[in-house]
């Protein structure tokens, strides 16, 4: 007689507008770490050249590395492995049960200190790309 | 003990050792970026360099913790991540096949890259 | 149909006490509750349980305290029953995991309580009914207790002899609020009925919006009489839009209550001139409405408590919890602001009448809680005597039902040939259930009587008025058919009126005239507006017509209920003409003993009410309550 | 083999209705398929009551499997006089008893102790009754718990939640009981502090509601079962070997270790309990146990 009506999916994730911090630390963090894990594979791809011989080695590295996109994308890996670092350690204190009442402001903190870190990289970074 | 010991495939070893690894990755992460993009520059990098730095056993060594650590972490927080969103039956045991076969490649394959660069293979 | 031994409705303190008592005793015990049993209202229980557990104390003095409390209108064997049983019973909860607060020594606290001669109130926090109502619900849950959550019992499924004491209650009727299925339960042993208050009766009230004394009613309307329904505790101190109650600690820390005009009037106008805003809930109460009919309320409604002068410190240590009730329920900053409050509904000491096992005077019915009246309140009910009520009654009904031999009562249940009869009551219309010549033969909304004069909708016995001896399934399963008749009915009849309008009239005229203050003109103009919302009850109609989950049905079924208590409750209060307890009557200032130490008893006798009297037993165990001058 | 006459015997009425349904329709037939037709008309048009300045609107989310016009949610605006002190519950009751006495809620205790008007109240999971229409933005929009299905508007089934509670063994087992006649258990005032705030939970499924692991694994215990268990794993009266079997219980698959520390959990709990504080507590809990024997 009585059915439910199921609501879906949508509202698993249609919801982030009402997001709180402690879910967006989770996604972002979540995000960064399925990049990471990704660059690693392609890492340890790129620098398994140097089985062919010493050259090949370099000449992709620095290949690479004159390819603007790249340096632009290494900044962007700069910047999520830095979240990563940061809300990891937000997490490992959250694990310890130390400060979860500043547990938001935490995540602020850390968004800030990436945003300032990865700006400050940035000239290195992007150094004679041009 | 087998009792005890059955109870670590509950979840709290990996969960625990997906925080030891995170607390090691800290460091040596952020050594490795502070080496490769600030003190070397990456554009600069040659193969001549990098052996140079692989001869040494203690950098080889913590390049290859780090290597071990990093996948055993990132290969662990998918799984994880996976299984949160309910993944059950048939669909997580091929998770767990696929995923234990990449990161036994992944490491297999950057530990030899490693050994080749620190020229003992 | 369900079948279990023993069944008992509400899930509240009352409820779950008596299904693990039953279960214990290995019956096969179920719950039918129409809210889940943690929603219960016992959950809103703040103050603590009455106990004699300390050396020093006894549970003779507990008893002489009720009694005195009670305004010698408290049965004396119930009394020290209560007394007797609820340190066992009390420590039994400690046993079950209950967090009460605990002293250095490790051992519960205790804290005094108004008209306590110690301080026996044991507690948990300012949560104690949460917490009990929470520790015996996982008791239920660790039994594997059957529970039938969100089903509405709406019909006693009772024989149909004419003398209600040799009727037999076989089960209960209950409808499936989820989805719409109505369903016979039939009970081998007995149904113990654990429904708890009836503060919707009135429109302001500490009560949840469930207590509509459901359970009061359907035995009243089985025949079951009622007992001192006059009776109803009023405090002094709830917030005006919600009724939520603010402790007596906030006057207890020194908070004070003034009217529009800035007077502290409890003494200015010399209501308690010695004990001003800590005087007894009663006298507290008819000074705030004083104040406020003789136009020093503010916004004619209501005063003003005032904690501000304790400081933000004082307060936040030991009233904090105020302060989240006055910004969460009346968006007021009790640190910023004074909190507006007005005497509200708490307690109905009245009930249905039961003996010390619980038994009313129906074979296989009992109750316990809130709902019964075995008569240890009396007229006054002293703070933290209903929760060991709950445990202690509930627990001893569990019991019985379960076929242990508690012993033979020493109050006797049901109409006694020598008891006093009123017949000279005068009132302005005939109460009781209307004779309908409606062209509706078949069912009526309210259960009045078909024009044969036999009864359907609502009548409670089986068969509709012919005698015949039926068997129990047959019994329930013609109460199935009678309710399914009475729902259907409701919910097709496609016009008429809509229960909230009556309700808010019925809530209305009580509160105006059947609260505090009492008097004669006012009680008969309640027993008019009554009338009128009986008879315009006979035209109720359930605009929802879904099956699912229809609380418009509900609603409407509980109106009756109301409609039924309310005039219990009027029809007592004006046949008492004295004052006594919480009841005040204007033209009667003065408790008269020789008169009125006897409760007032309400039978339903088919639908035309039935006002006689019991006298009160006053004889104890070991020695007799003599009546005093009940001063604090 | 009695109930197989009683079919054949109903089936005569059946075909009888067949035939002439028109006049088969009830009443109540009648008003289930207008609520469709009127409420179709609704959609889109004018909502209920009056817009002014003393007034503000109220968005419900409405259905009905049963009701034609509601089998498909929507939202019904009704327009609520504002009055001082006035909560999410009494707009809803307001609405139901002056516009639509259909619009169906739980509701009872009227003072946050309940745990049964659970809502999604302009985003964000909260108890109707402790909700102050003063601190929220107009329009106000209602809606049942997410993650949970919908029974009728904003009922939802509780029955998971319910089954998630029960299963953490939620009560106390301590056979080791003081012999004396009425001797309690000892408890240090610190070990009752210690529980306190877990004890208060009301079991209004508001955490539940709000945590997206809860949401993508359904066998998740979830915060307010996990608050449970800590509270009985944390209550010095039971004994190590409960403490052990306790911690057993959450160190299971789908325990705490399903816990992403989302904090929304704690966020939304109208009776402020550290739920994600007490989860971790347990995971070191577990972890601690476990390695005692490494
Ligand atoms: C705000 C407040 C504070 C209080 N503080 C104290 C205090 O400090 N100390 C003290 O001793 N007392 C106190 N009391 C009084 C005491 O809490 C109540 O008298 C007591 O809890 C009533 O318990 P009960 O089990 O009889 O009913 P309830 O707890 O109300 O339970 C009734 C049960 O019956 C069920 N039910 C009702 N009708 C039906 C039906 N038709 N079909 C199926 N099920 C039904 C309900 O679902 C519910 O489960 C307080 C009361 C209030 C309101
Ligand atoms: C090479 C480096 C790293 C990689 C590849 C990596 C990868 C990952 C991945 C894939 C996850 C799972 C995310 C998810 O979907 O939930 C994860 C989780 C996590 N990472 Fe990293 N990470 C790295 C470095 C770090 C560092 C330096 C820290 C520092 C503290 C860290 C702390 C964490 C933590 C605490 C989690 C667990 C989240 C949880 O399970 O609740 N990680 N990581
Ligand atoms: S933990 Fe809080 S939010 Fe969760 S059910 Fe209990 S009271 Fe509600
Ligand atoms: S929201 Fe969910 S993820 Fe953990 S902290 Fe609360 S249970
Ligand atoms: S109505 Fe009880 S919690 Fe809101």
């Amino acid at each position: 007689m009585s059915q439910s009506y199921n609501r879906g999916l949508i509202e698993d994730f249609g919801r982030w507008r009402e997001f709180t911090a402690g879910m967006w630390a989770w996604i972002l963090h979540k995000f960064t770490g399925w990049v990471l894990i990704g660059y690693l594979f392609t890492h340890i791809a790129v620098l398994s050249t140097a089985l062919s011989g010493a050259n090949a080695y370099t000449n992709t590295l620095q290949g690479l590395e004159s390819l603007l996109l790249v340096r632009v994308m290494e900044v962007g890996l700069l910047a999520v492995a830095v979240f990563h670092i940061l809300n990891g350690v937000r997490l490992l204190f959250v694990d310890l049960g130390v400060g979860l009442e500043a547990q938001d402001k935490s995540f602020y903190a850390s968004l800030v200190v990436t945003a300032v870190i990865v700006l400050a990289s940035i000239p290195t970074f992007l150094e004679g790309a041009f | 003990m087998a009792e005890r010991y059955s109870s670590f495939s509950s979840g709290s070893l990996p969960w625990f050792l997906q925080r030891v690894t995170a607390a090691f990755l800290v460091v040596v992460l952020a050594f490795h970026f502070f080496l490769l993009h600030f003190v070397n520059h990456a554009s600069e990098v040659t193969f001549a360099q990098t052996t140079a730095r692989m001869e040494e056993w203690g950098y080889l060594l913590t390049m290859v913790l780090f290597l071990l650590t990093a996948t055993f972490h990132g290969v662990n927080g998918v799984y994880a991540a996976l299984l949160n969103q309910g993944l059950t039956g048939t669909k997580k045991r091929v998770v767990q096949v696929v995923l234990a076969v990449a990161a036994l490649a992944l490491a297999a394959q950057g530990t030899y890259v490693a050994l080749v660069m620190s020229g003992v293979m | 149909m369900h079948e279990h031994d023993v069944l008992v409705i509400g899930g509240g303190g009352a409820g779950l006490r008596a299904a693990i008592a039953a279960h214990e005793e290995g019956a096969d015990v179920a719950i039918v509750t129409k809210l889940h049993p943690v929603r219960s209202h016992t959950g809103a229980a703040e103050g603590g349980i009455n106990a004699a557990i300390r050396d020093g104390d006894s549970w003779d003095l507990h008893a002489y305290d009720t009694m005195k409390g009670s305004d010698y209108l408290g049965d004396a064997p119930a009394i020290e029953t209560l007394a007797q049983d609820s340190p066992g019973e009390t420590v039994q909860l400690e046993h079950w995991g209950m967090p009460f607060s605990r002293e250095d020594d490790g051992r519960v606290s205790q804290r005094p309580f108004g008209g306590l001669s110690f301080p026996r109130t044991t507690y948990a926090g300012a949560e104690t009914g949460h917490h009990l109502l929470h520790t015996m619900y996982e008791q239920v849950v660790k039994r594997g207790i059957q529970v039938y959550d969100e089903w509405y019992v709406s019909r006693l499924a009772v024989t149909d002899e004419d003398d209600p004491s040799d009727r037999q209650c076989h089960g209960v009727v209950a409808y499936d609020i989820k989805t719409g299925q109505i369903e016979g339960f039939k009970a081998r042993n007995g149904v113990i009925l654990a429904t708890g208050g009836l503060g919707q009766v009135y429109d302001h009230t500490t009560n949840a919006v469930a207590n509509t004394g459901d359970g009061a009613a359907m035995a009243y309307r089985a025949g079951a009489p009622l007992e001192d329904m006059e009776f109803i505790q009023f405090h002094p101190t709830t917030l005006p839009s919600t009724g939520v109650l603010i402790s007596e600690g906030v006057r207890g820390e020194g908070g004070i209550l003034y009217n529009a005009e800035g007077e502290r009037f409890m003494f200015e106008y010399g209501y308690a001139n010695n004990a001003g805003e800590l005087a007894s809930r009663d006298v507290v109460s008819r000074a705030e409405l004083t104040e406020i009919n003789e136009g020093r309320g503010v916004d004619d409604e209501y005063v003003y408590l005032d904690m501000r002068h304790l400081g933000e410190e004082r307060i936040t240590d030991r009233l904090e919890n105020i302060l989240h009730l006055a910004r969460d329920f009346e968006g007021v900053d009790g640190l910023e602001e004074p909190m507006p409050v007005k005497p509200g509904q708490h307690y109905a000491m009245g009930g249905v009448e039961t003996n010390e096992h619980g038994q009313t005077c129906i074979d296989g019915l009992y109750a316990a809680g809130e709902c019964a009246c075995v008569s240890v309140h009396g007229s006054n009910r002293l703070g933290g005597n209903a929760l060991p009520e709950l445990i202690v009654f509930g627990a001893r009904a569990g019991r019985h039902a379960a076929g242990t031999d508690l012993g033979e009562p020493e109050i006797a249940t049901g109409k006694a040939d020598e008891f006093e009869t009123e017949d000279n009551l005068d009132t302005p219309v005939e109460p009781g259930a209307v004779a309908d010549g409606g062209e509706d033969e078949s069912a009526v909304a309210d259960g009045g009587e078909r024009t044969d004069g036999s009864r359907v909708s609502s009548d409670p016995r089986s068969d509709g008025g012919e005698t015949a001896v039926a068997s129990a399934d047959d019994v329930v399963r013609r109460a199935v058919e009678n309710e399914r008749t009475r729902v259907e009915y409701l919910i097709e009849k496609d016009e008429g009126i809509q229960q909230a309008e009556l309700r808010e009239k019925l809530q209305k005229s009580m509160t105006q005239n059947v609260n505090v203050f009492r008097n004669e003109e006012g009680l008969k103009q309640a027993l008019e507006d009554i009338r009128e919302v009986r008879e315009a009850y006979q035209d109720v109609y359930v605009d929802d017509p879904s099956r699912t989950f229809n609380t418009d049905l509900i609603h409407t079924i509980e109106m009756q209920n109301l409609i039924d208590l309310a005039e219990a409750i009027t029809l007592g209060a004006l046949a008492r003409d004295e004052f006594r307890g919480a009841h005040w009557r204007q033209e009667h200032q003065e408790r008269k003993d020789d008169e009125w130490l006897k409760h007032t008893m309400l039978a339903w006798d088919d639908g035309t009410p039935d006002l006689y009297y019991k006298p009160v037993i006053l004889d104890g165990e070991e020695k007799t309550y003599e009546p005093k001058v009940r001063s604090y | 083999m009695s109930t197989q006459i009683q079919e054949e015997a109903d089936e005569p009425t059946e075909t009888e209705a067949e035939t002439a349904p028109a006049e088969r329709q009830s009443p109540g037939d009648r008003r289930r398929a207008e609520k469709r037709t009127a409420s179709d008309q609704a959609v889109g048009s004018e909502p209920v009551g009056r817009a002014d300045d003393d007034t503000f609107r109220l968005k419900v989310f409405r259905y009905d499997p049963e009701v034609e016009g509601k089998m498909e949610p929507r939202f019904d605006d009704f327009y609520v006089p504002r009055e001082k002190g006035m909560t999410v519950l009494d707009a809803l009751i307001y609405a139901r008893d002056h516009y639509d006495t259909t619009l169906t809620f739980r509701h009872s205790c009227r003072q946050a102790v309940c745990g049964s008007d659970a809502f999604f109240v302009n985003g964000r999971q909260r108890l109707g009754c402790q909700t102050q229409i003063s601190d929220l933005e107009a329009p106000i929009r209602v809606e049942p718990l997410p993650h949970q299905d919908v029974v009728k508007d904003l009922v939802v089934d509780m029955e998971h939640f319910y089954d998630q509670m029960h299963a953490v063994e939620p009560f106390f087992q301590e056979d080791d009981l003081p012999s004396g006649d009425l001797e309690e258990q000892r408890q240090s005032r610190e070990n009752r502090e210690k529980i306190k705030m877990s004890t208060r939970c009301i079991w209004c499924g508001a955490c539940m509601s709000s945590c997206n692991i809860a949401a993508g694994d359904n066998e998740y215990l979830g915060p307010a079962a996990i608050n449970k268990a800590y509270r009985f794993a944390m209550d010095d009266r039971e004994g190590d070997d409960l403490k052990q079997h306790r911690l057993n219980i959450m160190d299971q698959e789908h325990g705490v270790w399903r816990c992403q520390t989302q904090f929304s959990c704690t966020n939304v709990c109208p009776k402020d309990i550290p739920l994600t504080e007490h989860i971790q507590e347990l995971k070191r809990e577990a972890v601690k146990q476990n390695l005692k024997f490494w």
